[in-house]
């Protein structure tokens, strides 16, 4: 990985905090509705685990939190922010919302509202892939909570059992909203948990972007080459609340203001900066022409885009002509 | 009588059953420490310790089982599904478990399960955040289940439920929980049938439930000022078992009907109100009865296409408006 | 045209469109080597392969959500579930998932999945095994709903459904698959949409479904036998979406209906029906419609309370002459 | 255990074999309806397990093949012949059939139709147990298919999580109606299965009724003592179909030889007959005393036995005068 590679990858990151604390103004400001789950803290995870794949070309799934996932897997901000903001060029039309994202021309299947929803649709990908032949993966991020659902077990099983090429990457953030990992879950090393599907695992810092794309450049290399599932770990944590209405009082300050010291986007831009790639005013202009970007190019196409015609209501129920297709 | 909010009363409810009678115990996600997403059950883990007052991993159906057994040996749990929209992942405990134990055992063995879920839509929350699912609970045999429209229905139907002996499911609403109203301060039960008639009127029966209630009685107010029509309003409330002779009494007074319903049409409530009316009193009608309804679509994220999917006060007055041909 | 089971028309559908499309694949409990419950799948597993006719460990909720995943990347899945009542497991995938994709992707998404399923009461099965969910299904926003009568729709509803891009629950019933018809030797399909004239009739409309359609088919034989009544028979068929003019049509012309359906009744169905022809062509009814349907009851064991539970030809018969008052 | 036990315990084996013999033949005469799931060849396991346990106090729940642990409970075979009869005298007064045995007398909770079903509902047992105190627990059979159920993992952890006094046994009889089970399940040993809930697990012979009673006995007295989950594996086989309508065709038939050598109650009155406990013709005399109790009480009683009257019907869907007791 070269300088302007590792300059990308740090502005990557501070470019999806960027965007999400736009989201957030945005939310405030009732431009933005619903549910709104963001990512800051845990940006290495998404952005690292990726870097390692292939964006595009693999096929990647979610939950709620997914504005990062996408964005990584290569869809247009501008489709998101306008996605967010209800409007018809939005990456589902304004129909989906934050925890709705969908870019199928960039194989980003989808973000979803149900805890534990995603694990058999990407084990779905993964057969499809397998029919059809060719190289792609499929990979699913979901949160440690998730993994208390019955269709992980169910899923870990059949995608060993039938030799799925998915990677699992749990984003462990020690919390599902206000309950602590401890407080419903038996073994908190998720990656322990794959053991008896027989599937191969690992554990890893998800702060640090370099160990993070190190353990998933293996575990995606094992997907892709062994065509057979992999489930890795990332440690992690969420430096906000689990939605715009959390009002985190389950957790320590101190708890909090330790992980902030390990915030993904200080220890990478620390790391390029003790390796002389980047000075703290190259830094400083990349923030902001990311804030101005975001703020100009992004925001401003959001606002500006038009809402979904009223008439258009009842579309997208079933596929338009596609009831009866031998008729064709 | 105190003013309370719906999530108050829900709050009493359970802190009144729970002083009461050491087997009640309430599981959810989030219910304890977090003190519950709409708030009804805070305070709860404190007083009643994490024996009673259960933050669960997210495991719906296997929580959701854990409850009926522990019912099935005389407890009287009170399961929170954080929305309606994840039961779908309880329903193989709730239907085919709660809703058929004390069936087929012949009667030996009793289920007095409650559970409580938020449906309805709520506020942009999309496709996967805002089902209305009445219709799937009153469907199949074994379940009683209730809608509370009120603060005060809100803690009455739950103390009832609790101490029923039936399994009881009740449904709640999202956009609900911040509602004030008046609740008695003694001791009060609401019954787990019968209609409640919250406007009674002359021109024209409006038969709603849960939140449609509000927009049937809206409706009401701008029929008799502006129309000077004459609506009852008529809240369901229990819509398993329903009370058809409530239902008809209504109808035969009024001799015409708008059932007023957030979920999407097919096989609702709505259609279950018509067929009990032609059932019950088909040559009291004066017209055909109406539906108002949400479209047949999920729900959509956009703040308008979802306000255009869901029914109104507006839509109601409209319905009625038609059916007397004024 | 060659005779055949309504389980040997499943599998002639299966092997056509899997032997054209190397994409269509079938899963689902003992569906393989073990050649189904009902056979609908046997010999599949030796010709096309256990990548493509795949038995599944005891996971309906997750082997849903394999197929819809795969549906959603342009695979066609054949999703047998073993019997209706586990269906409760998949629901989530079902209702959350393969229902909604398509909307909420902004219609990007396609979702062409496939669900069998067999319902119904069968002999003695018990509460836990003799659902009727149509109601369910249907209910939902997203889905579509068909259930085929005969051999002939068994074949040409699933031929249609593989082919559809829309997910599709093929509700099938458990007492029918050794049922014996007439099923035609060329390529043909049966339309997932509009309701079938199985009689034509002039003095009262039987609306039916699946088995009922048969309970229909005696009534009426009887009707005109013993009472000179001449009844049409419409198979509903396509339970969602459903055939709101079709369904008017034939009330306009016979003024009269009764709904036969193996279901209890709340929410189902019958009521669905009884409000579109109030909705449709209420003055044009000389009688309320009437709903013939099971008992409100889970499905008792002993074989005479279980066909007490289950309504027949003879209540068939019955509520038409109360209807027409002969 | 002495030597009256033993012969006892024999006897029960025998009894329950030709109990569901008999069944069968009811079955074939039509007189037995729905499904029937008979249990020949895997009686030591639910008769050694509870036979170290309290039946009639310690509650007992299993799936749809639960004759053999009603018998065992305590319940009244009288009772449950009646019940597969269809008969008001029948244990769940012929409402419930062969797959839904219930008699809450003797604490047996029921037999249940959906794989997976028990689990959470045995935890149910015990977290009541645990609320009300007192030193029974809850007991839980079922096979090895209802492993793959979300339903396993989502107990197996909550059981853990809370501590409840729950004893899982696994009747691994290596198939899930005709589908082996290494075509289904990654991991065939099913206690392995339990180890990221941290579930103490063993694993042992199930025909051998004295290997049973051992791991059963150390089984019970740890959920007992400790107040927490167990979950034993009991290697099995059935030596019947799956249930009346199997063809069988999944199986070799020298599988099936094989296993029919390690018959249960052949082993068990070998030893005793080893052990000069029991003659052959005592063991005759067993057997017809036991048949003519079955042919002359017990279906004798529930072929006289009354149908649920008609007009009761539509009993048992609520509890009468059960919806407002506050009004009594
Ligand atoms: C089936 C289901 N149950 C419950 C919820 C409510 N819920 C939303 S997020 C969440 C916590 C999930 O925690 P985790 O998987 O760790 O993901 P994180 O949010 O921490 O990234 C819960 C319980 C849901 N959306 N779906
Ligand atoms: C939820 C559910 N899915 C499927 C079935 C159909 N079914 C009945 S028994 C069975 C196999 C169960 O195997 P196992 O758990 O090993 O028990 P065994 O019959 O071998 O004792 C299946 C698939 C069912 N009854 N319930
Ligand atoms: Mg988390
Ligand atoms: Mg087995």
């Amino acid at each position: 990985m070269d300088a302007s590679d590792q300059k990308r990858l740090l502005r990557e990151m501070l470019f999806a905090r960027r965007f999400e604390e736009r989201c957030a103004e945005a939310y405030h400001e009732r431009q933005i509705g619903g549910f709104l789950h963001l990512y800051p803290g845990e940006e290495a995870c998404a952005i690292g685990v990726l870097e390692m794949a292939r964006p595009g070309s693999d096929y990647v799934v979610t939950g709620y939190r997914d504005h990062i996932h996408a964005l990584k897997s290569g869809m247009d901000p501008k489709a998101l922010m306008a996605e967010l903001f209800g409007k018809e060029t939005g990456c589902s039309k304004g129909r989906g919302g934050s925890m709705h994202l969908f870019d199928p021309d960039v194989h980003f299947m989808g973000g979803y509202a149900l805890v534990g929803g995603p694990f058999p649709l990407a084990a779905g990908f993964a057969k499809a892939i397998q029919m059809r032949g060719g190289d792609e993966i499929a990979i699913c991020f979901l949160g440690d909570g998730a993994n208390n659902q019955g269709t992980f077990h169910e899923t870990m099983n059949m995608a060993s059992l039938w030799k799925l090429p998915v990677l699992f990457v749990c984003e462990n953030n020690l919390y599902g909203i206000g309950t602590a990992i401890e407080r419903a879950t038996v073994e908190i090393n998720q990656y322990k948990r794959v053991a008896p599907y027989k599937i191969a695992a690992a554990q890893c810092d998800g702060q640090d972007i370099d160990v993070v794309m190190q353990h998933a450049e293996a575990a995606v290399r094992h997907v892709r080459e062994k065509r057979e599932p992999y489930f890795l770990e990332l440690m992690t944590y969420r430096l906000r609340g689990h939605s715009m209405s959390d009002s985190g009082a389950y957790r320590r300050k101190e708890e909090v203001d330790e992980w902030a010291q390990r915030d993904p986007i200080g220890i990478y831009k620390a790391r390029l900066q003790g390796q002389g790639l980047i000075s703290d005013a190259e830094f400083q202009a990349m923030d902001k022409a990311i804030q101005q970007e975001i703020e100009e190019e992004i925001v401003r196409f959001a606002v500006e885009s038009p809402e979904p015609r009223l008439e258009d209501v009842a579309r997208y129920v079933y596929v338009e002509g596609g009831c009866a297709p031998w008729q064709k | 009588m105190a003013e309370m909010m719906y999530w108050q009363a829900i709050l009493r409810a359970h802190d009144e059953e729970m002083a009461r009678d050491p087997l009640v115990f309430a599981m959810g996600e989030d219910i304890g420490v977090a003190g519950g997403t709409y708030k009804a059950t805070s305070g709860l883990f404190a007083k009643y310790g994490d024996q009673r007052v259960i933050d669960t991993p997210i495991s719906e159906n296997s929580y959701t089982g854990i409850g009926v057994g522990a019912a099935m040996l005389g407890c009287r749990p009170i399961v929170e599904i954080m929305s309606v929209n994840f039961s779908w992942l309880a329903m193989d405990q709730l239907m085919n478990n709660a809703a058929k134990i004390h069936f087929m055992s012949g009667g030996r063995i009793r289920c007095p399960f409650v559970m409580r879920v938020p449906g309805g839509t709520a506020h942009q929350l999309g496709a996967q955040h805002s089902a209305r699912m009445e219709k799937v609970f009153m469907g199949i045999s074994g379940l009683r289940v209730v809608t509370p429209a009120t603060p005060r229905d809100a803690c009455g139907l739950l103390k009832s439920a609790v101490r029923c002996d039936d399994p009881v499911v009740i449904i709640e609403h999202e956009s609900m929980y911040n509602l004030k109203g008046e609740v008695p301060d003694a001791e009060f039960f609401t019954p787990l049938e019968g209609v409640e008639i919250r406007r009674p009127g002359k021109d024209v029966t409006l038969f709603a439930y849960n939140i449609s209630v509000h927009w049937a009685l809206e409706a009401a107010e701008r029929l008799a000022k502006d129309f000077g029509i004459d609506a009852e309003v008529v809240d369901l409330r229990a819509l398993k078992p329903m009370d058809r002779a409530g239902i008809a009494a209504s109808a035969r007074k009024t001799h015409r009907a708008v059932v007023v319903e957030e979920d999407e049409a097919p096989v609702g409530v709505g259609s279950e109100v018509i067929a009990i009316l032609n059932e019950e009193c088909f040559f009291d009608l004066d017209a055909a009865p109406l539906r108002v309804h949400a479209l047949d679509i999920p729900i959509p994220y956009n703040r308008r296409l979802e306000k255009a999917a869901i029914p109104n006060a507006a839509q109601v007055v409209d319905a009625v408006r038609k059916l007397l041909g004024k």
